[in-house]
């Protein structure tokens, strides 16, 4: 798939928030063939604030599944994930955690 | 994988103990499940469902899959199955197909012009297939096994299993026929017995990610006729829905676990 | 469960071999170089789908017999290059809807056996052919009957699993010989 | 590598429609390092003492490389960085994760592997820098056909 959707689940375990998210992306690497397209830059926000900012390179897998984990955190909080890649397309979502 | 195999595995990958290899490719297979991307596939179906298509532009969304129009959750389950308004055995993309030209309107033709993607533009099918099989999570497998068409798919499925022909003289049990074996590194269950036909149906649909591609049923029996050097099956063909009832029916009573991941 | 499954048996008779045929002329279509052609059974196909791969042991002898008279014995030696033979042993294509026609096949024997220690990814649905020229000899008794056995393995045993990978055109008689030394050739890695 | 800074006009554009990514800084140097030593010490951690306080799960054989899961965390009080480097991978960074207050220094995720390979795992805390490793081999599955 090229560059698309996102999906994400955030729920409580054990007192801390687990967030599982997952990005449609074709992460194509140099020695593919194809045009060199991959996520470069993760930010995982837990409401408004950033707790997590990731760099990643063409070795992640295609369509990328992150699992992260925050500290404490409540029902109701807004999880926002955002992903921009090397040709500067990006996206977001964002999810109440359960 | 067999035990042959992983005391072959082993000696091979030493200093690891048979027992140690097992362990390993089975967390592999469970961690590759845990980390699958297979909702994305999901949601996307999900919105192709709801999307109105074709001449009377309409959605899929009162197709009836058996339980009654739009009736999803347990749907897949109960497939293969007769449709009285078809009056024919259908699996789920025959369904699917006949909901396109019966409800959108659109030509059989165009529906299945592409029916199976590639890892940069999965098909409409797949997306579908996704989304619907996901529905049935935890419902047990129950294909149609009362009605005469039902049974007499069974029995095609059945003969067409064993039936050996095209250029390698090959059927379908010259590779699922024997207990244990192999074909490369690749395990081959022996479909035609039910506790090794189980696991396998209840989890195709599935995501390969060795190709990052979402494969149907539809497309698991075209690949292993064209690798048996056969002619290419027909796209929801008499003959491959009789082939999924067989496989199915010796499935019977598996809850659903899909849709899957592979290797 | 037992019983239902008698009771399906009995309500639905067996799908007849002819019943099949028909089937696979309507719902298959031809593609590439895979023609339609190929659904027709012959003899030995029918033979071995009818009875379960356990043909009666005259028909049977009869039958090998005249896929013995398919097999074309070069002149010459039957050894080739084991270099070339590995390559092939390791190649998987050919005769598929995919191939291009005319082109090379392989004979994708380690699908199905072991051959080459180095080579760990091999499958088991065949014996494991490992030091088969070490243990049993490389006279040309021994290559005829590697060779034969390549080119056509229904001459030898009817229901055999292996494809007959010379009758079928999959494999070519230079291709053949290379296997033979890769697996008779003292050389090879497969009686190192 | 085409994988170049993004231009300042793209970046401009992405500024305007997209303010996340105007902030998004992306290491090139280390991410283009063709061995796992060049890579860590562009991210300044030459030499991390080995810790066994990282803790890597993931499986030691992989029956496919495309897609090899790992999941990694550290105990090592005040950790706010993980780096992960596939040693065999042309370019052995694959990424590198910056826990701030109120996240935990766990991430799972799913990297390609080229061949059997050690995946390093650097832990950073408190300005230092620790280590920790595991061999996943990678075997080859399918028909060939």
């Amino acid at each position: 798939m090229a560059a698309g959707p996102m999906k994400m689940r955030a729920t409580m375990a054990g007192g801390n928030t687990d967030v599982r998210v997952l990005m449609t992306h074709p992460m194509t690497t140099a020695q593919s063939g194809q045009p060199l397209h991959f996520i470069q830059n993760v930010v995982v926000k837990q409401n408004g604030r950033t707790v997590i900012e990731a760099e990643i390179s063409q070795a992640v897998s295609r369509n990328p599944v992150f699992s992260f984990r925050l500290k404490g955190g409540a029902k109701g909080d807004k999880i926002e994930v955002s992903w921009l890649d090397n040709k500067g397309e990006s996206n977001k979502i964002e999810t109440a955690v359960a | 994988m067999t035990r042959l195999g992983f005391v072959v595995l082993a000696l091979v990958l030493a200093p690891a103990a048979a027992q140690d290899a097992r362990k390993e490719i089975q967390k592999y297979q469970q961690m590759i499940a845990d980390g699958s991307p297979v909702e994305l596939f999901e949601l996307e179906g999900e919105a192709l469902w709801k999307k109105p298509q074709g001449p009377k532009n309409v959605s899929l969304e009162s197709c009836d899959l058996g339980l009654g129009p739009g009736i999803l959750k347990g749907a897949y389950a109960r497939l293969p199955r007769y449709f009285k308004d078809a009056d024919r055995v259908m699996d789920l993309e025959t369904r699917l197909l006949h909901c396109m030209t019966t409800l959108q309107g659109r030509s059989a033709a165009e529906a299945t012009k592409r029916v199976f993607g590639n890892e940069n533009q999965p098909s409409e099918m797949e997306f579908l297939s996704a989304f619907i099989a996901a529905q049935s999570r935890g419902m047990k497998l129950a294909a149609g096994t009362s009605h005469p068409k039902e049974k007499e798919a069974y029995e095609l499925g059945k003969a067409l299993f064993f039936h050996r022909a095209g250029a390698w003289d090959m059927s379908c049990a010259s590779c699922h026929g024997e207990e244990g074996k192999r074909i490369r590194m690749q395990d081959l269950p022996l479909l035609s017995r039910p506790e090794f036909a189980r696991p396998i149906v209840a989890t195709w649909p599935a995501y390969r990610v060795s190709n990052s591609q979402f494969k149907t049923m539809q497309w698991r029996l075209n690949d292993c006729y064209r690798q048996m050097r056969y002619p290419e099956p027909r796209f929801a063909s008499d003959a491959t829905i009789a082939l999924s009832m067989f496989l199915t029916v010796t499935a019977a009573g598996e809850p659903y676990r899909g849709p899957g991941t592979k290797r | 469960m037992r019983l239902f499954f008698a009771a399906l048996s009995l309500a639905a008779a067996p799908a007849l071999a002819q019943d099949v045929q028909r089937v696979l002329q309507r719902d298959f279509q031809p593609r590439g170089q895979a023609t339609m052609d190929r659904v027709v059974q012959d003899g030995v196909q029918r033979v071995c789908t009818e009875s379960n791969d356990r043909p009666p042991a005259e028909l049977a002898k009869q039958l090998e017999a005249d896929q013995m008279k398919t097999i074309v014995f070069p002149q010459g030696s039957l050894m080739g290059d084991w270099k070339s033979g590995e390559r092939t042993a390791q190649n998987g294509r050919g005769l598929q809807w995919t191939d291009p026609a005319g082109a090379p096949g392989g004979g994708s024997c380690y699908n199905c056996h072991q051959l080459s220690p180095q080579e760990a990814s091999h499958g088991t649905l065949g014996p494991s052919l490992l030091r088969f020229g070490a243990t049993r000899g490389s006279g040309p008794e021994m290559q005829r009957y590697v060779y034969g056995k390549i080119y056509n393995a229904k001459a030898y045993n009817l229901c055999s699993n292996m494809p007959r990978l010379g009758y079928s055109g999959t494999l070519t008689p230079e291709q053949i010989k290379d296997l033979v030394a890769l697996l008779l050739d003292p050389a090879s890695p497969v009686n190192k | 590598m085409i994988n170049t800074r993004r231009s300042f006009i793209a970046a401009l554009g992405v500024l305007f429609l997209k303010p996340f990514a105007a902030l998004a800084a992306w290491n090139e140097q280390a991410f283009g390092a063709k061995s796992a030593a060049e890579a860590l010490k562009t991210l300044g951690a030459p030499s991390p003492a080995s810790s066994k306080d990282i803790l890597i799960e993931a499986p030691q054989i992989a029956e496919n490389g495309a897609v090899v899961p790992i999941e990694i965390s550290s105990n090592i009080p005040g950790t706010t960085a993980i780096a992960v480097l596939i040693e065999k991978n042309p370019f052995p960074l694959a990424g590198k994760f910056e826990f701030k207050e109120g996240a935990l220094p766990f991430v799972k995720l799913n990297v390609k592997i080229g061949e059997t390979s050690d995946v390093r795992v650097v832990a950073t805390a408190g300005g230092k820098h620790f280590a920790a490793s595991t061999e996943i081999k990678v075997t080859i599955g399918g028909c060939g056909g």
